[in-house]
């Protein structure tokens, strides 16, 4: 394998930790979705990487990933569909404007 | 009539269009664009373009008589005529200035139809952009004046029926100025 | 006929040998690679420029003109004057628009135009990189687009590109959807997904003479079209309704590139649909290239025959179209394969055409547009509501 | 392929002994520090990108920073030899999913937005937190020995072989998954659907 599997979870552990900083310091929703979707690549990129180097199953990495990659769709279609009925409601996705339970 | 039916009937339309377009005549339906400055389609004889006065012989003894009828109907008020004088102000039958603003004429004929002395028709020629439309399209009578040969030779038809008109017109004369100056000779004094 | 059949591969390990003398191997298969791009960035603008000259001179001829030929002796320089027209005129950039975004959407527009000619296999042996998941490739290269459309109608704040911008993304992503459907079965039947495999698969026969091929082969062909914006699904550049669509803010140079991105989609698109379905550079006499040619030019030709016959889609028509006729259709389609891949003999035409030829007629009965038989007029009445005129 | 010995002319070799169409494996396996180099450069700007996405100031332009990330994911998987994936995550991620994301910024993009602060005021404990993370997490990569016994040529999962496990082995999630999205998709268009007024 031409790159050491080191450097590959170096890699996604980097795009792990930037879209956990993402998600906490985004005020609006959509960037907070945008920083979770890098951190399921970053889970993808890990599920690959193993699946290579070890020889069992070579298959089984990229069915995890693929699934991975078809439940992150379905996330970001409800998330983005609650963010429009929220914007529809509260004409605002800033995080922090609509911080109460009930209001 | 199945889903697509209508759309392949009209594709086939077009197929054929395409196909025969290569063979059929300009006049049956062929290619009837013509590729302008080099070749150009023969304009119809009553094509109307700009009016233009038209005179016999020499420019001087030009039809118009600045009778102003035209001016007076022409829609967009674009013709401008101005009666000449004789040295002690008396008003002559010749226009002194006779100019149309070509920008503003809208070719629809009506001074040709109104002109009493025959002397406004619309001419064939319409390439005449110019850079300036305040200078170059007001045409003065200088402009205007065409022969009545050009006239012969762009409208034939028209131009002979007026040319008979006037000779017509002219024996009658003639021969009235004649009878006019004969009857001193041979009818009996009228009683006074 | 060997030697005109591989008249470029040779001409290619020519070029190869040569270099091969001086320089050390490596670069040499860099310089393989270099080789195979030049060629197709070469190709791609040239089939380009003369495929708008094709299209002006067939609608025009379909319209009873001439079609341009004043530049050139048939109007062959016409598209040299156009690019010179392009690249001179003059690059506005609207004041609110957003740089970034207005500058990069017509580089990332060209990008999979391009990207999918390293898929398409020209001749025998002359495809750019034999992907052995070419078709996967080519799927994904071209949904990229869609991104490239949202950029330009977002970045030139104008309300038309919004429109047509929405619009643009709405029909290709209605239309992608049976376009990947339609492939499955060719994939099915070839069991591989590289582009060179699926012809060798057709060596046999083109699949477009199997009722499941030629179905396949009309919803693909049928959803190309509306994925290039092209002549009866071209809402988005409507310029009746929308002014020109996402790149009404576009000039000169950029829109040189949203134009030329269309139509070497056009030449892609249509070498894919002769690839998957038309057996690709197979055929008798000819060589192998010039087959591939002839039969893309010639669905071009159909192409540009519909924009000269067919008026616009309605937007609702559009997705109508789409949702309820294209769609089910690929999926009875892929049914169909299975039914005709496991089926012996006679019984393969008889079930194939048994299930696609009802299942047509049903969806042209489900989609039958709605229109009242026997309109009802209600004329003006009076006080005594007897009708006014009647 | 048959092993190449590097002694003879390798570059005729390749291009006499078959059609002269180099595979992608010939080229990968030929020019593996052309492709190190190249991969370590996607990885590179992978990073920039990602952090793009967390900080720019533009919504639309994260998300096309995300895009730029994605595609640098996709050409990760190719160099792990993964092309399948690959082609899977453009198609879903770039051609799909960002598409919706994109809707979604141009339908919730007011015109005020571009000088509110898009971020919040943890931004500097977040910075500590994640950089704590990140050195852990490096720390723990380099020191576990990872290949206990590195395969001998490791044969890449092909999509032939992705489909079978995923019809064999797999089926019963394939189909799970299959029920979420369609949940998925039900619940999304009631959800975003505008309340129709009675």
């Amino acid at each position: 394998m031409i790159i050491p599997l080191g450097h590959i979870l170096i890699f996604a552990a980097a795009l792990f930790v930037i879209g956990i900083y993402g998600t906490l310091v985004r005020r609006n929703i959509i960037g907070i979705l945008l920083s979770i979707e890098l951190i399921l690549n970053a889970a993808n990129v890990n599920l690959v990487a193993f699946s290579r180097s070890t020889s069992l199953e070579p298959a089984t990495g990229q069915i995890f990933a693929i699934f991975v990659i078809t439940l992150a769709a379905a996330t970001a279609v409800v998330g983005l569909a609650i963010v429009l009925a929220l914007f529809r409601t509260r004409k605002t996705i800033l995080t922090d404007e609509m911080d109460l339970l009930k209001w | 009539m199945i889903f697509g039916s209508g759309i392949i009937r009209g594709m086939f339309v077009t197929l054929k269009n395409f196909a025969t377009s290569y063979f059929r005549k300009p006049d049956e339906g062929g290619l009837f664009t013509v590729e302008y400055p080099e070749k150009r389609i023969p304009l119809k004889e009553r094509f109307r373009s700009f009016p233009f006065l038209v005179y016999d012989g020499t420019p001087e003894n030009l039809r118009c008589t600045a009778c102003d009828i035209c001016a007076r109907e022409c829609p967009p008020k674009c013709i401008y005529v101005v009666r000449a004088a004789d040295q002690d102000g008396r008003p002559l039958r010749r226009p002194a200035a006779f100019t149309i603003d070509y920008s503003v004429c809208m070719n629809c004929g009506m001074c040709e139809e109104v002109c009493p002395f025959d002397s406004i028709f619309m001419d064939h020629e319409f390439e005449i952009a110019s850079q300036d439309r305040y200078r170059e399209l007001v045409y003065t009578l200088t402009k205007l004046l065409k022969s009545n040969e050009y006239f012969n030779n762009i409208r034939p038809r028209d131009a002979q029926a007026v040319d008979k008109k006037r000779r017509e017109a002219e024996e009658k004369k003639k021969l009235a100025a004649a009878q006019a100056a004969k009857p001193k000779l041979d009818e009996p004094p009228k009683p006074v | 006929m060997e030697y005109l059949d591989q008249l470029f591969v040779f001409a290619k390990r020519l070029m190869l040998d040569l270099l091969a003398r001086f320089l050390p191997d490596w670069i040499v298969l860099v310089a393989s690679m270099v080789i195979s791009i030049v060629a197709i960035l070469i190709f791609a603008p040239l089939t380009m420029m003369y495929l708008t000259l094709l299209e002006r001179k067939v609608v025009g001829r379909i319209q009873n003109r001439i079609g341009p030929n004043r530049v050139g002796k048939f109007g062959l320089l016409q598209p040299i004057a156009d690019g010179i027209k392009m690249l001179t005129k003059e690059d506005i950039v609207p004041f609110q628009a957003d740089p970034v975004l207005h500058f990069l959407a017509p580089v990332i527009i060209v990008m999979p135009a391009l990207l999918i000619f390293a898929v398409i296999p020209f001749g025998r042996g002359m495809t750019a990189v034999d992907l052995n998941i070419g078709i996967l490739y080519f799927i994904a290269v071209s949904s990229i687009s869609t991104i490239a459309i949202f950029m330009a109608s977002w970045g030139s704040r104008n309300k038309f590109s919004l429109l047509g911008g929405m619009r643009t993304v709405a029909q290709m992503i209605s239309y992608e959807v049976p376009m990947v459907l339609s492939v499955v079965p060719v994939i099915l039947v070839a069991e591989t997904l590289s582009t060179n495999a699926i012809i060798e698969a057709q060596s046999a026969g083109w699949f477009v003479w199997t009722p499941w091929g030629l179905a396949g082969f009309l919803i693909f062909f049928l959803c190309a079209v509306a994925e290039c914006n092209r002549s009866p699904f071209d809402i988005p550049e409507a310029e009746s309704e929308i002014v020109a669509g996402f790149h009404t803010e576009y000039s000169g140079i950029k829109f040189a590139l949203f134009y030329m991105a269309e139509f070497i989609s056009v030449f892609a698109v249509s070498a894919l649909a002769v690839t998957l379905f038309l057996g690709g550079w197979k055929g008798p006499w000819l060589p192998s290239w010039l087959w591939f040619l002839l039969k893309a030019y010639a669905l071009i030709g159909v192409m540009f025959w519909f924009r000269g016959t067919l008026p616009r889609f309605r937007v609702d028509q559009l997705m109508g179209l789409a949702w309820k006729f294209l769609l089910p259709l690929a999926l009875i389609n892929i049914f169909v394969v299975g039914f005709w891949y496991f089926s012996p003999g006679l019984w393969k035409w008889v079930g194939s055409l048994g299930i696609l030829g009802p299942s047509f007629w049903i969806f042209t009965k489900l989609n039958r547009s709605y229109v009242p038989e026997n309109r009802v007029y209600r004329l003006a009445e009076d006080e005594n509501n007897e009708t006014v005129g009647a | 392929m048959g092993a190449i010995s590097t002694n003879n002319r390798v570059g005729s070799a390749i291009l006499h002994g078959r059609n002269c169409v180099p595979t992608l494996k010939d080229v990968m396996a030929f020019l593996e520090t052309l492709i190190k180099i190249a991969v370590y450069a996607v990885m590179a700007v992978t990073i920039v990108a990602a952090i793009g996405v967390v900080t720019l100031h533009n919504l639309f332009h994260s998300a096309l920073a995300l895009v730029g990330v994605l595609l640098g994911i996709a050409g990760v998987y190719l160099a792990l030899q993964a092309d399948f994936l690959a082609g899977i995550q453009v198609l879903i991620y770039v051609g799909a999913v960002m598409t919706l994301v994109i809707y979604a910024i141009m339908l919730t993009q007011r015109l005020g937005d571009k000088n509110i602060p898009q971020t919040n005021r943890q931004g500097f404990a977040a910075a500590i937190v994640t950089l704590l993370l990140l050195y852990l997490l490096i720390g723990t990569v380099c020191r576990t020995p990872w290949l206990a016994n590195p395969p001998a040529r490791h044969i890449p999962a092909s999509a032939l072989d992705l489909g079978q496990a995923l019809m064999t082995t797999y089926v019963f999630p394939f189909e799970a998954i299959s029920v979420i999205l369609i949940a998925a998709l039900i619940g999304a268009i009631v959800i975003a659907k505008k309340e129709r007024e009675p």
